[in-house]
Order: structure tokens, then C-alpha cells, then sequence
């Protein structure tokens, strides 16, 4: 919480990032893109997952709970999923989820999904830079963050 | 009309007793006062005259027949008293195969509405002291039932939901995002963990909340805001595509959080979506464990 | 000691002289359609019309959720200072005399051998200005348990209503009398009021509370069938409880990061399935309706014997909150019949 | 955080008369007693125990408990545990705790390593009456994982050998493996004045395992021990209990001449928090020490 006070002081908001990636394609491109030395946004925190089905919403709630500006969740592209259907079955939960953080008024500008596969590292560092900056404008995520203050 | 579903609700449940086809009628008592009604369990032939109907019967009596109640189901098999609200959820408990089909008798009650509490009644059934989903319902005759008792209901529910509740959602929606934030944060302040909304709740089964998994300590127990919010937020989200809108959560919400916004805004978005109404067909799976190649994903990058 | 005399108009200017203080003012206010006991600032937040208020007015005096310490954990150390509680003075007005009673109850168990400063300190600051009822629904029973709609037991100052809505008060304690007097402008000197006559609420009959202490008193009688058949449809929330004002089970859990975080006390519900549950699988309440008789043995067997004070004071907040009307008083009948 | 902190908690003996509040330092009961992991020894799989030394000088000096008293542990960001204190009260200068891996806090406390910092906070409740079993023979019964509790009086015992009579110990452990203290049990039985009988579940004996195979209540049975001017003292399982209680009514001892330790599951351990009680006793307060006739008498909650 003292963190992100201080840049705001500073002038220079650096966001935190918690990303959700899947291990078999989104892991495996944000992997690519490091071994290809592309550069990206440090802002990132990553969390390998076995599988996007293993999303348990509540991670994402533990995530802004725990202090991130904003959260990607990413992984196979439909079809390619590495347990044949777990991304499917994530998508569904997406959905649903999805439309009920706004319902609860969390900016969707905060929550970003998407499909990074073992190949597309350029979309990564790409997917990783446009969220930083996105979320950089709406600033820290005040309103979660007072609700540690009661 | 209600003396005569009476007699007939008393001697059905009596011969289902006394051919020993069940072992107890779960169904609805007076309190001492006559001024409630609650779940009574009639185990002897004798005991049938306890059993009432009236607008009073606000419970959703399905939640016993869950393995929440081991004691109950330890009575053998029972009958239960049902609306057709409370049957839609039988059917996602079948579904969900929580329970089977041939080990209940459901005793489906025509209905012609209850009250939103049971302090609002006066004697009479108002349009304005019933719930929402009454002004919408579409199983006053019950869909899925053993046995029927009263006479057929004709009333035909509107095309569009209306109601309080789909009112105050339409209006959410139109609001900004931080006026939605505040709404919510202001209900779910209030909240005192005291969990009667999983309690009541005929869908919320399972043998251990995630709220009492403390490795890790997923939601925080404290009625804190943050602690509020996850616990609030992930009890809706588990209901998605579940819920029936029996309301039983909101009403028996000891501080008036307006659960039933939640759980109706994810229904209809699981509607949209998915074209899946929850509590109509006992052999359909629930929407959330099964997908469909062509589900939208507009929103995903 | 003598009667003063409270008039109505005259509680704006109380609240802001204690308020212009620091202290907290806490009386009967609308919150989402419920008559709650919260903090007010002005007058017209009061609601003057109500029966029981929603909650018990011991949040003020134990919160639902309440840090006891703090923890650091570095490298170079690991520390746990406790937290000062600094309470403020909390005027409580509008206190219904049943919830008055209570007070004592929650002060035994917080004071038998070591003491809770936690509560102490917030209940030396708090001051309890009853307003006798005039109306009862059908869920209060305080004359059943030997309380009155009008009895001084608890509070610091009792007030009566008037037609006129103003108040007849009757100072009951030391803390009540200084607090009079540091208010004289305000509590005026006023003899020969006439107050309302209090509510009529009847002792429920047949219920013979010797009787149902000395059914529980025998412990063969703890396994009597009765119980689980009472507290079938029990669905185990905690909603009795927490609305109860004399219950006061709680849990202590530790919340925060991996390096700094707070040791938290928060109301907890023995009607809880894990709230017994030990580490090894056993459970000592394993099932619903052993949970539901202790709460029930708690309220009338453990408390008046061990702490001679109420366990319940009949303010019929469990009867209204139960999701499913399970009524206390119901089950006292049915006990004080049993042989 | 104000900063009037202090760690000595006093016998919560009402300091208030004549002085504001807010002039003297909360004494707050919840808050534990810095300590250090000073050793630790691996007792079972998933089984440690801790030495522990308070890290203030005075509360060490003045640090005094009796055999049978309980303590809560706090792994500071997971919570507070109960369990009693394993040493003997004559063995100055540190307590010790034993405990089984299992919930959020003991899994903590696993993850701790000698020199890290714990909290402790007690000691909580009464004790065995030992002043009282002067010039008596002592049986200790116990199993698995209540062990502990009833080390702590064996040691102290032994410490003050001349004072009793004959020390019997009948251990019983599901597994060879799972037998706690082995090296005290090894010094145990070399002790001529201590008789030790051990055992292990059937089925759970070692090809080289030399003691008894069967359960506790049997091999006690077959131990026979006198109940003429003796006591016992027993702990484990509630099941074990059960039927060691009627072993030992079989070998002719009154419910008054055996002792127990309940333990209970606890938050405040001073009578407060409300989840101990056994019925209207209150563990934490008035246990956890009991004679099976106290025991006897109490509602059937356990």
C-alpha cells in the first residue's frame, strides 16, 4: 500500500500487474518472449497455472485484494487447450464473472482476458505494455485499496 | 380454496404415511402463535393435521432434502411439500445429482403466490407485499411433482420480468461504474457473516464452505469490507447458472442485503449467454460444467 | 434518587454537546429499512417510534471485528505489540431495558478471573440511557424471564415516555447521576410527570423457568431425543447469535501479508459446524442439534449458574431473525412440561 | 500503532481502582509472550517438539507452570494453537511444546526452524495434583500423539523420584514410527526404578521391535499394575480412553484414582471465546485436568 502512495508522490505510478497464465501456451509464450530477449513492461507478476480451468474467480478477487491495479488472465487459444477443454470451461466462468465484477462497479479496464499461445510472444509483450498503460491512466485502484483501510 | 388443498395435502400425506410408501412429509406448520409458518417434519399418520398451506409458506422446504440434514435423511424417505419455486430447485438438485428423482415423492402445491415476509401479512394476499418472483412466475402450477394438490392456477406471467428487482437491476445497470461500487459496499458493509444466506440456501451443499477453509484463508472471516465483498462475490458467482430465485437468501438476511440483485443479474446473464434457465429440467446439466464451442468471446483479447 | 425530566426537543443539544466532545452518540436510526442502534449526529436521525432495535447494542462494547495486536515479521525480527484501545465515552440512548440487562452478562464472562480490557474499557465509557416500551410484538418475552418492559436492571439512566413524548428519568447508578449532572441544562429538575404506562407483555403460560433449570441440570436429560427433535429444522447460521445480546463466543484469527498483519477477535457462532471442530477430525458438536442444545444450556443452565446473570432476557431477537422460526420460547414450554 | 506496549500481562488482577484508564498501560490478556525456537526435535513423522526460551530476561526468571497446564502457541500470521506443556516445570529455563502437523497453525509452526521467533501465552489452566500423590505408585498410561501432556508429569516425577513409589508407563503408538520420545523412552526403560511397558498397534510392529504388539487398554490389562496406593494418569485418543477407563475399573481402580487431561479445542484459553466447555465445564478454566469420577459427572459433550 506505502508503494504505490510513494510513486504517486513521486509522480510516477508504476501499476501492479498480477497476471493468470496458463503453463502449456501463455507461460510458454511469455517464456518465448524472454528467450527471444524481447522487452516488456516489468509491471507484470506472473502465476503459472496448470490450466486456465483452474481459475478459481476467487484468485482474481485475492489479487485485488492483495493489492494488484489490475489482473490478466490468459491462456490457450479454444481448441488448443492442453487438457482438450479446460479453457472452454474457463471461458463459461469468464463470462459469468466478468459481468458480475461490473455489476459490483469494478472498472472492466482492470480485468483483461485473453488467448497468448506458446508461439505468440509478440503478443504477449504487446498484451503486457497496452495493460500497463491502460491501467497506469486509471491510476492505483484506489477504491479496492480502502477497503483494507475499513 | 385453501381449507380444501388443506384436506387434500393432510390425506395424501396420510396415505403416503400409512402405505409406508415415505417415511416423513417435510412440509409446513404453524408456529404456537399462528402468526408463522415453519418446516415441520410429520413422521405418523396421526401428526397430518399439523401440515398447512397458506401465503404464509415462504420456505423453501427443498433444502432439507440435501445432505446438509444427515438426520433428516436418516428418517427414511421422505415426501415434500413443494411450490413450484421450491420444485425448481429440486430439479438443479437432481441435476446436480444431489439427489435422485425416484428416492422423493413431491407433493407439488398450485400456488397462487406468498408474501415477501411473513410479517408483512395482513390477512390478505396483496400484489405489493408478494416477492418478485411471483409477479413473475411461471410454475404456479407445478412443472416437475408426484402428486398435485389444489386446483389448477391460470395466470400467465409477463413476457419481460418486471418487478422490484429487475427494476433496481435495469437501474444498477444504467449507473456508473463508482455509483455501482458504492451500492454494493454500502449492502455488503453491513454484512455480519453470520452465513443464514448459505444456510438457507438449498444450493449451497457443500460438506465444507470455502469460507471455512482457512489453508489458505481464501475469504477472510472478519466482517470487513474486503472480507464482505469476497465473501459475497464468490457465494454469488458459485450461484451462477444455479440459482432459481426461491429468494430465500435475501429474505432470511438479517441486515437486508439485496442478494437477490446479484443472483438475478448473473441469471440473466447466464441467459443471455447461454439460453439456460435454471429449474426447469431435472435432466439438464447445469451451464457452468458444460460449454459450448460457439460461447461468446468478445471480451477476451 | 429523584426523577428528572427529559424533554424531547432537548436531545439535539445533547448530542451535540457530546458530540462537540468527541463521544459517540448511538441511538435508534433507520438503516436500510431496519431500526438499527447506530451513531447519530443529529436529532432527526433518531427514530422514536420502534420496538427492538435489529442488532444488540453490544457492537459498541465488542465489536464484530476487532484487532487485539499487531505483527511484524523481518528478517531481523519478529514482533507482536498488543493495540490500545483508546474508547471513547459512547452514550447509548433508546436502549431497550432487555438489552440493558445484558450488559451484566457480557461483563461476567469477561471478567471471570482474567479480564478483557478490551471490553472493560469500552463499557466504563459507555453509558446506558434506557427508554422504557411501551409496545411489544409477539416475540418479546421479558416478563417470561423476570425482566419488565420498564425494568431498570442494567441501565444507567431509565427514561419513561410521556403523552407529550417527552421523558420522566429515573437515574439508576453513580455513572448515570454524574452523567445528569454534568448535563443539568438538560436534565431538568421536573417532579410529578406523569409517564406511560410501560407494555403489556404478558408472561408466556406455561412456561416454569425453575422448572426447565432443573430438567437441564440433570445430565441424563442431555440425551433426551427431544433435543434433536426440537432443533430439526435448524439450518445452523449463526443468525440467532449474532443478534443475540448476550452471546459472546468468539474467534481469534490472524490476518494480513507474509511480512506485517493484525490479530483479529471476531464474533463467532457456536451454531457453526467447525466452530468445535479439532485438528484431528474429532468434533465434540458433530452434528446440528448438539450445537442448538448448547446454545439453549448455555443461555439457561451455564450462565445463571456459573455467572448468576441472564443468558437470555427475552428480547425475542432469535425468534424474529430465524430463517426458519425456531422458537425459543416454544422449546421452554416444551421443557417445562417434560418429567 | 500507540505506542504503550507491554508484555508482562499479570494476573489480570483489577489495577482500575483509583486510576484513570488512561493512565495506565492496557494489560492485555490475548497478547503472547515473545519466545525463541531454541531446538528441535524430530519426534514422528509430522511430530516435533520445540524447545522454547522467552526472550525477555524477567519473564524467564520468573516463568513458573505446574505439569498438566496448557499454553497457546501463535505462528504469527497464521494464529494461535492449543496444546499443554510438554516439560517437567522442575526443568528450568524453557518450556517445550510437541506437536502433530495438521491445521493452518501447526503447519506453520512446522515451517519454523531453530532460532525463529513464536508466540506463547499461559500457562492456562490447573495441573495434576502431584504434591498430593506423596509416597504413592504412579501408573501412566498413555498413546499416540498424548504423550506429552503426561511427560511432563513423568519427568517431573522422576525428578523427584524419592517421593513416590513405583513409576509404571504403559506407551502404545499405532507404528513403531509413530512412538513420540524415543530417546526418553530409551532412557526410560534403562531406569531401574521405572517399569516401561511399550506397544504397538498389531500390524504396526518393526521386524526388530521388542516391545508388546496389541492396543493400550489390553496391554495394560496384561501389565496388571496394582491399584492399591496408586494412581493413574492417563491420556491419547478419546477411544483409547474409553476403554483404558474400564480397563483400569477391571484391575480394581475408583474413578477417584484416575486422572485425565481433556483437551478441547481453544481460541482465548481463559474462558471467554466459549468453544472449550464440556457441557457447563469450561475446559480452559476449570480442566484440563480431571479424575474420571469428575469426568463421569459431567454432560455428555466430548
Amino acid at each position: 500500500m506505502s508503494s504505490h502512495t510513494q510513486h504517486e508522490q513521486t509522480g510516477g505510478f508504476e501499476p501492479k500487474i498480477v497476471a493468470f497464465v496458463c503453463n502449456w501456451c501463455t507461460y510458454a509464450g511469455a517464456d518465448l518472449a524472454g528467450t527471444s530477449r524481447m522487452e516488456y513492461k516489468p509491471n507484470v507478476r506472473i502465476i503459472k497455472l496448470p490450466c486456465t480451468g483452474r481459475i478459481d474467480p476467487l484468485f482474481i478477487i485475492k489479487a485485488f485484494e492483495k493489492g494488484a491495479d489490475g489482473v490478466l488472465v490468459s491462456g490457450c487459444h479454444p481448441g488448443d487447450c492442453h487438457y482438450t477443454t479446460g479453457n472452454y470451461h474457463a471461458r463459461r466462468r469468464w463470462i459469468a464473472f466478468k459481468s458480475l465484477l461490473e455489476f459490483t462497479g469494478i472498472d472492466m479496464k482492470r480485468l483483461h482476458f485473453s488467448w497468448v499461445s506458446a508461439s505468440e510472444a509478440i503478443k504477449w509483450v504487446d498484451l503486457v505494455n497496452n495493460i500497463t498503460d491502460e491501467v497506469k491512466k486509471l491510476g492505483p485502484f484506489v477504491e479496492y485499496k480502502e477497503l483494507n483501510e475499513r | 380454496m385453501n381449507d380444501n388443498m388443506e384436506n387434500t395435502l393432510r390425506q395424501k400425506a396420510k396415505e403416503l404415511l400409512e402405505k409406508g410408501d415415505v417415511k416423513v412429509v417435510i412440509g409446513y406448520g404453524w408456529n404456537k402463535k399462528k402468526s408463522h409458518t415453519a418446516p415441520v417434519f410429520i413422521t405418523k399418520p396421526e401428526d397430518v393435521e399439523k401440515l398447512v398451506f397458506n401465503p404464509l409458506c415462504v420456505n423453501n422446504l427443498s433444502l432439507y432434502l440435501t445432505k446438509k440434514f444427515p438426520d433428516i435423511k436418516a428418517l427414511g424417505k421422505p415426501a415434500i411439500v413443494a411450490k413450484g419455486c421450491d420444485i425448481k430447485t429440486i430439479a438443479v438438485l437432481i441435476s446436480e445429482s444431489q439427489i435422485k428423482r425416484e428416492d422423493i415423492v413431491i407433493i407439488g402445491m398450485t400456488c397462487n403466490g406468498v408474501v415477501y415476509r411473513q410479517e408483512l401479512w395482513k390477512g390478505e394476499l396483496k400484489p405489493e407485499i408478494m416477492p418478485t418472483k411471483c409477479h413473475n412466475c411461471d410454475v404456479r402450477n407445478p412443472h416437475i411433482a408426484d402428486i398435485i394438490v389444489g386446483e389448477k392456477v391460470n395466470f400467465t406471467p409477463p413476457a419481460e420480468p418486471t418487478g422490484m428487482v429487475f427494476d433496481k437491476i435495469k437501474e444498477l445497470d444504467k449507473k456508473s461504474g463508482a455509483e455501482r461500487w458504492n451500492f454494493w459496499l454500502e449492502h455488503f458493509s453491513r454484512c455480519i457473516k453470520c452465513y443464514a444466506c448459505r444456510q438457507i440456501c438449498p444450493l449451497c451443499y457443500c460438506e465444507r464452505c470455502i469460507a471455512e477453509k482457512n489453508m489458505p484463508q481464501w475469504i477472510e472471516t472478519s466482517s470487513h469490507p474486503r472480507g464482505n465483498l469476497a465473501w459475497n462475490l464468490k457465494r454469488a458467482m458459485d450461484l451462477s447458472g444455479r440459482c432459481t430465485f426461491c429468494g430465500e437468501c435475501e429474505r432470511v438476511c438479517p441486515v437486508n442485503i439485496p442478494l437477490n440483485l446479484v443472483n438475478q443479474k448473473l441469471a440473466l446473464v447466464v441467459k443471455d449467454a447461454f439460453g439456460h434457465k435454471a429449474g426447469y429440467d431435472e435432466k439438464v446439466h447445469p451451464p457452468m460444467i458444460v460449454f459450448n464451442m460457439e460461447d461468446t468471446e468478445d471480451f477476451i483479447k | 434518587m429523584a426523577n428528572k425530566f427529559l424533554k424531547k426537543e432537548t436531545i439535539g443539544k445533547l448530542i451535540d454537546a457530546l458530540t462537540s466532545e468527541g463521544s459517540i452518540f448511538v441511538a435508534p436510526k433507520m438503516d436500510a429499512r431496519q431500526v438499527v442502534y447506530a451513531p447519530v449526529s443529529r436529532m432527526e436521525e433518531i427514530v422514536f417510534d420502534y420496538i427492538v432495535p435489529r442488532n444488540p447494542f453490544k457492537e459498541f462494547l465488542f465489536p464484530q471485528t476487532e484487532p487485539i495486536a499487531v505483527f511484524t515479521i523481518a528478517k531481523e525480527a519478529v514482533d507482536m505489540k498488543g493495540v490500545e484501545v483508546n474508547a471513547k465515552e459512547t452514550v447509548i440512548f433508546g436502549s431497550r431495558p432487555c438489552d440493558a440487562a445484558s450488559v451484566a452478562s457480557l461483563r461476567s464472562v469477561f471478567n471471570w478471573d482474567l479480564k478483557d480490557e478490551f471490553y472493560n474499557r469500552r463499557e466504563d465509557k459507555a453509558v446506558v440511557m434506557s427508554v422504557a416500551c411501551t409496545k411489544a410484538d409477539d416475540a418479546c418475552f421479558c416478563t417470561t424471564v423476570n425482566l419488565a418492559p420498564d425494568s431498570p436492571a442494567g441501565s444507567d439512566i431509565l427514561l419513561k415516555e410521556t403523552e407529550s413524548g417527552d421523558y420522566v428519568v429515573e437515574v439508576i447508578t453513580d455513572k448515570g447521576k454524574k452523567f445528569a449532572e454534568r448535563f443539568g441544562n438538560i436534565f431538568e429538575d421536573v417532579s410529578a410527570k406523569k409517564a406511560k404506562p410501560a407494555a403489556d407483555v404478558k408472561r408466556i403460560k406455561g412456561i416454569d423457568e425453575k422448572k426447565i433449570k432443573e430438567w437441564l441440570k440433570d445430565t441424563k436429560n442431555y440425551e433426551n431425543p427431544l433435543w434433536a427433535e426440537l432443533s430439526r429444522k435448524c439450518i445452523g447460521c449463526g443468525a440467532c447469535t449474532f443478534a443475540c445480546p448476550t452471546c459472546h463466543c468468539f474467534d481469534i484469527v490472524d490476518e494480513g501479508s507474509a511480512f506485517e498483519g493484525e490479530r483479529i477477535k471476531n464474533w463467532d457462532a457456536c451454531q457453526f459446524e467447525f466452530f468445535t471442530l479439532h485438528t484431528s477430525g474429532h468434533n465434540p458438536r458433530d452434528t446440528q442439534y448438539k450445537r442448538w442444545r448448547n446454545r439453549f444450556m448455555c443461555k439457561f443452565n451455564f450462565y445463571p449458574n456459573k455467572f448468576k446473570s441472564y443468558g437470555c432476557v427475552g428480547c425475542g431477537r432469535c425468534i424474529r431473525v430465524c430463517p426458519v422460526r425456531l422458537d425459543i420460547t416454544e422449546v421452554m414450554a416444551t421443557i417445562s412440561v417434560m418429567e | 500503532m500507540p505506542g504503550k506496549i507491554r508484555y508482562n500481562r499479570g494476573n489480570g488482577h483489577d489495577k482500575r481502582d483509583g486510576v484513570s484508564l488512561e493512565e495506565i498501560v492496557m494489560n492485555n490478556i490475548y497478547l503472547p509472550y515473545l519466545t525463541t525456537i531454541e531446538d528441535i526435535y524430530e519426534e514422528a513423522p509430522d511430530v516435533r517438539t520445540f524447545r522454547l526460551v522467552f526472550k525477555d530476561q524477567n519473564v524467564r526468571d520468573s516463568f513458573a507452570f505446574k505439569a498438566g497446564q496448557f499454553g497457546l502457541y501463535s505462528a504469527f500470521g497464521a494464529g494461535e494453537s492449543t496444546f499443554c506443556i510438554a516439560s517437567s516445570p522442575t526443568r528450568k529455563g524453557y518450556i517445550q511444546c510437541t506437536f502433530r502437523k495438521g491445521g493452518r497453525v501447526t503447519s506453520a509452526l512446522s515451517d519454523l526452524g531453530i532460532g525463529d521467533t513464536m508466540g506463547f501465552r499461559g500457562p492456562y489452566g490447573n495441573w495434576f495434583p502431584i504434591d498430593e500423590w506423596k509416597g504413592k505408585n504412579i501408573v501412566f498410561i498413555a498413546g499416540g500423539i498424548g504423550l506429552p501432556p503426561v511427560r511432563s508429569v513423568i519427568w517431573n516425577c522422576i525428578d523427584r523420584r524419592k517421593d513416590f513409589g513405583d513409576i509404571t508407563i504403559v506407551y502404545g503408538a499405532k507404528s513403531v514410527a509413530d512412538l513420540v520420545y524415543k530417546n526418553e523412552l530409551a532412557e526410560w526403560g534403562k531406569m531401574s526404578d521405572v517399569k516401561l511397558v511399550q506397544a504397538v498397534d498389531p500390524g504396526g510392529e518393526t521386524p526388530d521391535w521388542k516391545g508388546k504388539v496389541g492396543f493400550v487398554p489390553t496391554v495394560l490389562e496384561q501389565a496388571a499394575p496394582s491399584p492399591n496406593n496408586a494412581v493413574a494418569v492417563t491420556c491419547g485418543p478419546p477411544i483409547m480412553i474409553k476403554f483404558v477407563l474400564q480397563a483400569l475399573n477391571k484391575l480394581g481402580f475408583s474413578d477417584e484414582q484416575v486422572y485425565t487431561t481433556l483437551e478441547n479445542k481453544m481460541k482465548c484459553g481463559v474462558g471467554k471465546c466459549g468453544r472449550c466447555n464440556v457441557g457447563d465445564v469450561y475446559i480452559c478454566k476449570e480442566g484440563p485436568v480431571y479424575t474420571a469420577a469428575a469426568v463421569k459427572k459431567m454432560y455428555n459433550d466430548f
